[in-house]
């Protein structure tokens, strides 16, 4: 892989837990790379598989989607209902051969400052090493070029 | 009297007598081997119905059309078990209330029909019991281990391939009892979750759209397999889904008409070993 | 004496055509699915097929196809249009109804405005039509007055020989002539005979069926009503079907860029005709099925002097309810009069 | 067409330091729909939102991104700012690019880059903000207080004599809690029945407080201002309203044996009892599993016995009752570690090595041994006694982690009340450190040093075991860096406090939040210390982390203000980020109605101009619904969507990503 490829990577985290806790990693001024981009919802049950699609589809090469531990959630049980959901959605993108390395899954509280910072490090660690997902990024590709014949 | 005649001669007396408003079962196809879905109103025309081991569709698909329940009159129609279990689906999600269905039920054993016995829904509750038991036809089964063992390379460029055939004709949704939705999730357009344009990021989006708005939903009756007209494997994906919930959540769609959807409960223990 | 080409010439032939610039297309069995896709030799070809799942359709009117590119800024929206490439192609091995398809639908694309997308594919493009050997229970060219061996469409007609050495050869336009010409070595005079063609029965008349669907009256015939309830609106008839040809324009992309798109649309679906209000003139299936028929049948006739089907019979053969219109233009032709 | 400010915010040097805020404005200006951009040094400070508010004015500005710190920090600030210029307060985005951005990252080129994206996805996002209006809740005000120990009863208190109902909920047949267990406190030395029962008896006599002993919380719904809560009522088998407490049916009791929870065993009680002679109410229960009429279905002696008709009535049920709440105050107090897990210590083995709480029954006047100290094996008093703190507390490998607040001065205590007890007694303390912070209370530690003779050896035991009717106690004493070894007659082990065992499933029904061991969470630990995280429900007392009694009741004070606080309005405001349904396309699946977690949603019927039942659709209740998004997630047909996170607004911020 060459050296420089910077993964671009798109979180889904719930305002109360991981939000707070990438809040806290910023306050702590703990480092983490760059690469990541957060989009905020009132609760991990909000997040529909259709965001992580979406982010496929403008180039993600790696989607995280965190919220509360469970017993934590803010809404008390958004977080259980989402677990459900990505337990199956995660195997339907396996199954289609949709890396289940590229979706991870966290519970970060607000007091993980640090798991979050370690966790956007790891992620962007292990993206780099996977590389681009040209496959998924190769069908947007198709979509802006005029048919061959 | 064999099975066919019998059931029509019930069909025809519920009609005349009233009970029902329309008996949905099967009539004589455009080719020999062809069964085609057939209404009958008045007792003439049940004498119409046909059923042998050719009527293989679920019917249950009808009975979700635009209206044809919301008048609280009741219907007859002939279910296999996929069909029952589909029913009971649509009556855990509050499409069918279970007092306006009478079914005809049968099953296809070696080639022959053995009528079920029972009316109403609560009659058939040891056919969802077998679900459970049920084993995935094996040539499905087999498809799907072998698209495990692939990479997931290997597996993206086989659902590639499989999915750029796809020409968003929606078959697959409009043949499944499930998709009873007045406005699929594909023709909203503000916002355009999933592109209306056949291309192959837009067919993979469709597809697994469906698929996971059938997760824990699905009675595995085929339909839309069949409907396909570019024969994508559609019952792979299904199968796989289904897997999931039975695994990870101990979940038989369609087991009774009281269950839980799956993705709208949870358990507190529910697994998590991928969660990070 | 007739020209004939052997088999064991076809893959010559093939090379022969890409020499000549050519890509050839031709049926294929890939993926589960029987369409037209581009071979190199002759064993990629599945000719033995009555007829593909996919039509030829699909290389003149694809179900997307790009049509203006943009770029939003924060004054201007810059736009560049998207144009099929000029590519010549040969289709080796159509059926008859399926280029007959591509004939009934010229007038369309033609007729107010001249769609250069469809236009510059079909200049681009020579037909090599085979004439049946074999029909199904769907069959119906001759219903539509057809037949297994119209050349109707074609640039070069083929006729398989009794003896499945090969076919007869016959260019049938300017064009076929022309094609012809780049690989006459390879083609050979013979006194062979060629297979009978089969006979597809007439299934419906469709005189009579014009005639009644002509009539105001039976406009609101409770007809359609019982003839369409099985229909469950899915689009597989229309997107199978070698004449239809309904599409819309869509623009897809995010918040910088997209691509106006005109994609495969069909009077199956509800939407087709929903308008913005949330009212539906065509609010039931019932009306959506009498549509295609009407259009088919009726209002196509009126404009452009022909009927917009050409008996292919894949509506019916795929049909996930048996339906099709077959079985509706039988029931027209046998209603009491 | 949108007309969107962007303010980009160099939070002194906290933002622009690493973020290229020239470039971020330069971009930003060039990105579609945004009409003004500029940068200010704090845009939180009064020049900086005069100039946000000028530039809506002037602009007439349709959305608002301020790039600046989190929203959790100044998104209210400039939602206020907003809404003073004219503007909806939620046309309002909040790019955070000082916590998500400067802050964390050390490439200048990289952060600019990140702080660009997200600054536009969000213009994105706010383009497609709609007008809210904040949604106006009744507050329901009356109070639950749960749990009857000194921090619930003086919540309760406190509440009910601000002239607000509470409905206070005990488990136990009689309120009082740990404290009514205890003999004197530290570190006045007053007796805890005499400061106890006076409050405990107000409790119950109070106009605005209604006591439900023996009861428990079945089950929370609702919200703030708007909470139902059901209650289960134990069947006691004794009327309450009936018993005068004359205490006979106890007396003829035949069941006599049964070791009573309320003195650590040390003692017996009944099958009918009150667990001590204050109880308030002073009405008794019978124990299910040890009455012989329940066991054998024969005896009824105090039936018999009792004066009263019907007032012990063998067929009671459990009765349920449900009450509107407006807030919560949770006060369930702790247990006790099970310090058997310590085999080295010998508890449970020896009948003489006991607990600290079973110590104070000991020097209880109203214990088992009406206040004096003797060994439970043989009812003679002990000569010396080794104390062994942090018996579970502060040993990550076998207790819990946490220091238990209260063992050290409970201790000291317990060494000066045997040396008032036992003049020649000996009290010999291993300990870890000696905490002793708060009012009074290290000179208290010294007077039993110092002036109770209360020997301290810094230490921990390695050993104990028995020899010769003696405890021998081996340890080591880390000052001298000398094995120690002690005969003593009774071992007293400062047993960690942990949480009641049932908090984690009582969290779960209140909805709140809890630690890793099962204290529950507070919304914050320095800021809001008596909030949960779960608006109108509060937290007091040891239920939250070990306390003592100062601190309890301090806190339950404080909850108690929150309440009243609350309970000051008749309506409540809130955010209006709630879901909708869309009639026209839900089609009635009802999943999102089986998957809110409020129970916000309901079911209405869609009819014709004639009456007739068209459809089914889903209907959210504004006032119950917090804002989740579940049932938006759920809905197949997007057929719900949710105020300020909408589908379209995420999309767009997807989109622009």
């Amino acid at each position: 892989m060459s050296e420089s490829f910077e993964p671009k990577i798109v979180a889904f985290v719930c305002t109360y837990c991981t939000y707070a806790g990438a809040d806290l990693a910023g306050t702590s001024r703990l480092k983490y790379a760059p690469n990541v981009r957060i989009v905020r919802l009132p609760c991990t049950g909000r997040i529909s598989p259709m965001f992580i699609l979406k982010a496929l589809q403008k180039g993600a090469d790696s989607v995280l989607v965190s919220g509360c531990h469970p017993g934590d959630c803010h809404f008390a049980a958004g977080n259980y209902h989402a677990r459900r959901r990505w337990t199956v959605f995660r195997a339907l993108l396996a199954f289609t051969g949709i890396p289940e390395e590229r979706i991870r899954f966290s519970w970060v509280s607000a007091a993980e400052g640090a798991k979050f910072a370690d966790l956007i490090n790891e992620i962007t660690e292990d993206t780099k090493k996977l590389g681009p997902f040209t496959q998924y990024q190769e069908l947007q590709k198709v979509i802006e070029t005029q048919s061959s014949y | 009297m064999g099975i066919q005649e019998q059931y029509r001669s019930e069909a025809a007396a519920l009609l005349s007598s009233g009970e029902v408003k329309l008996v949905i079962g099967f009539g004589p196809g455009s080719t020999a081997d062809r069964r085609r879905p057939l209404f009958a109103r008045t007792p003439e025309e049940a004498e119409k119905l046909v059923l042998d081991p050719a009527c293989i569709s679920n019917l249950t698909t009808y009975l979700v059309a635009g209206g044809l329940l919301s008048d609280g009159k009741k219907v007859a129609i002939f279910l296999k078990p996929d069909g029952i279990r589909s029913l009971n689906i649509l009556v855990s999600e509050c499409q069918v209330k279970p007092e306006q269905v009478v079914i005809f039920g049968y099953a296809i054993e070696n080639n022959e029909i053995r009528p079920l016995s029972g009316r109403s829904i609560g009659d058939f509750a040891e056919i969802g019991s077998k679900i459970r038991t049920a084993t995935p036809p094996p040539a499905v089964q087999k498809e799907a281990e072998r698209l495990e063992a692939m990479s997931p390379a290997e597996r993206f460029e086989f659902w590639k391939e499989q999915f750029s055939k796809c020409i968003k004709c929606y078959a697959c949704r409009q043949a499944c009892p499930m998709c009873y939705c007045r406005r699929c999730i594909v023709d909203v357009n503000q916002p355009q979750w999933v592109s209306t344009s056949s291309h192959t990021l837009g067919n993979f989006e469709w597809n697994l759209v469906r698929a996971f708005h059938l997760a824990g939903r699905c009675a595995a009756c085929g339909a839309c397999d069949r409907a396909c007209p570019v024969n994508i494997p559609l019952r792979l994906i299904n199968y796989r889904m289904g897997k999931e919930v039975k695994e990870a959540f101990d979940y038989h769609a369609g087991e009774s008409s009281d269950q839980k959807p799956v993705l709208a409960s949870f358990s507190q223990d529910d697994p998590e070993t991928f969660i990070l | 004496m007739t020209r004939i080409l052997p088999k064991n010439k076809l893959d010559d032939c093939i090379a022969a055509w890409q020499k000549a610039g050519y890509s050839v297309l031709a049926p294929v069995q890939r993926h589960d699915m029987s369409s037209f896709d581009e071979v190199q030799k002759a064993s990629d070809m599945a000719l033995d097929l009555i007829l593909t799942e996919r039509t030829i359709k699909d290389h003149f009117f694809p179900q997307t196809e790009p049509l203006i590119k943009y770029k939003i800024s924060k004054h201007d929206i810059d736009s560049e249009t998207m144009t099929p490439p000029d590519k010549k192609r040969i289709f080796f091995g159509v059926r008859p109804c399926d280029a007959s398809g591509l004939a009934i639908d010229d007038p369309l694309f033609g007729w107010d405005y001249k769609d250069d997308y469809w236009f510059r594919r079909r200049n681009n493009s020579v037909i090599v039509t085979i004439a049946c050997a074999e029909a199904d229970d769907f069959c119906m060219c001759t219903s539509v007055k057809l037949s297994p061996d119209s050349t109707k469409g074609a640039d070069v007609m083929l006729r398989p020989l009794a003896s499945g050495n090969g076919w007869q050869i016959e260019a049938v336009s300017e064009r076929g002539t022309a094609l012809l010409d780049t690989v006459s070595p390879l083609l050979q005079e013979s006194s062979d005979q060629a297979a009978p063609v089969p006979q597809v029965a007439e299934k419906f008349d469709v005189e009579k069926v014009m005639e009644w669907l002509a009539d105001p009256a039976n406009f609101e015939s409770q007809f359609w009503k019982d003839i369409s309830m099985r229909c469950i609106g899915c689009g597989s008839c229309t997107f199978l079907c070698p004449t239809c040809h309904c599409f819309d324009i869509q623009d897809e992309g995010d918040t910088y860029q997209g691509i106006r798109r005109k994609n495969w649309d069909s009077c199956s679906f509800a939407l087709f005709t929903m308008h913005t209000s949330g009212h539906n003139p065509r609010n039931a299936q019932s009306t959506r099925w009498r549509q295609r028929i009407m259009h088919k049948f009726n209002y196509y006739q009126g404009k452009f002097g022909v009927n917009s089907c050409s008996g292919c019979g894949r509506c019916t053969r795929q049909c996930p309810v048996d339906m099709g219109i077959t079985e509706t233009l039988q029931a027209i032709t046998n209603l009491p009069r | 067409m949108a007309k969107i400010g962007v303010f980009v915010c160099h939070c002194g040097e906290n933002i622009a330091s690493m973020v290229d805020t020239a470039t971020l404005v330069r971009k930003i200006s060039e990105h579609p729909g945004v009409e003004v951009c500029t940068e200010y040094k704090y845009f939180c400070s009064d020049p900086g939102q005069e100039t946000v508010k000028r530039a809506i004015r002037e602009n007439n500005l349709t959305g608002v991104v301020v790039a600046a710190c989190s929203p959790r920090m100044h998104e209210t600030t400039f939602r206020k700012a907003c809404a003073e210029a004219g503007l909806n307060p939620y046309m309002l985005e909040m790019a955070n690019i000082r916590e998500h951005c400067s802050w964390v990252h050390s490439d200048k080129e990289k952060a600019t880059e990140k702080a660009i994206e997200i600054t536009r996805s969000l213009v994105e996002k706010v383009k497609r903000n709609n007008d809210l209006k904040p949604i106006s809740v009744p507050v329901t005000r009356r109070a639950l207080v749960i749990g009857g120990g000194i921090a619930g009863i003086q919540a309760a208190l406190d509440i009910a004599g601000a002239g607000r109902e509470v409905i206070l909920v005990e488990r136990e047949p009689s309120i009082g809690g740990h404290m009514s267990q205890l003999s004197e406190t530290f570190p006045t030395l007053d007796c805890s029945q005499c400061i106890l029962t006076p409050r405990m008896v107000e409790a119950i006599q109070h106009p605005n407080i209604k006591v439900l002993t023996y009861s428990e919380v079945e089950s929370v719904d609702g919200y703030i201002g708007n909470f139902k809560v059901k209650i289960r009522k134990k069947a006691r088998y004794v009327d309450i309203n009936k018993c005068t407490g004359c205490g006979d049916c106890i007396q003829k009791c035949p069941v006599k044996k049964i070791p009573s929870e309320f003195e650590c065993g040390l003692g017996n009680r009944t099958a009918i009892y009150t667990p001590f002679a204050q109880a308030v109410p002073n009405v008794p229960v019978i124990d299910t599993t040890r009455c012989t009429y329940f066991k054998n279905g024969k005896c009824k002696i105090c039936q018999k016995t009792c004066q009263i008709e019907n007032c012990i009535d063998f067929e009671m049920q459990d009765t349920f009752e449900e009450y509107e709440i407006g807030a919560i105050v949770v006060a369930t107090g702790f247990q006790i570690q099970d310090t058997s897990l310590y085999g080295e210590y010998g508890y449970g083995k020896y009948k003489d090595v006991i607990t600290g709480l079973s110590f104070e029954r000991l020097a209880s006047a109203s214990g088992p041994t009406s206040g004096k100290i003797l060994r439970p094996s043989d009812g003679k008093e002990p000569e010396t006694i080794v104390f062994i703190q942090c018996a579970g507390s502060r040993d990550p490998s076998k207790g819990v982690k946490y220091c238990s607040k209260i063992c050290c001065m409970y201790t000291a205590k317990h060494a000066m009340l045997f040396a008032h007890k036992n003049h020649h007694g000996r009290s010999q303390i291993f300990y870890m450190d000696i905490r002793a912070a708060g009012k009074g209370y290290d000179e208290f530690t010294r007077r039993a040093i110092e002036e109770d003779g209360a020997e301290y050896l810094r230490g921990r035991v390695s050993k104990l075991y028995e020899e010769n009717g003696k405890l021998i106690v081996r340890g080591v004493d880390s000052l001298l860096g000398k094995p120690v070894e002690v005969a003593a007659d009774m071992v007293v082990l400062a047993t960690a406090i942990v949480p009641q065992p049932d908090a984690k499933e009582t969290a779960k029904k209140i909805g709140i939040g809890y630690d890793e061991y099962g204290f529950y969470n507070e919304a914050h630990l320095k800021l809001r210390p008596v909030e949960t995280a779960t608006a109108g429900i509060y937290l007091c007392g040891a239920c939250q982390s070990p306390k003592d009694i100062p601190d309890s009741v301090a806190q339950a004070s404080a909850a108690a203000a929150k309440v009243i606080g609350l309970f000051s309005r008749e309506q409540l405001e809130r955010e209006p980020v709630v879901a909708g349904v869309n009639d026209a396309t839900c089609a009635g699946c009802q999943g999102c109605i089986m998957a809110c977690p409020y129970n916000a949603i309901d079911v209405r019927d869609i009819n014709d101009r004639n009456g007739n039942l068209i459809k089914q659709v889903a209907d959210v209740n504004p006032g119950l619904c917090q804002g989740c998004g579940t049932c938006v997630t759920f809905c197949r047909s997007n057929s719900i969507d949710l105020a300020g996170f909408t589908e379209k607004q995420i999309f767009a911020e997807v989109m622009a990503l």
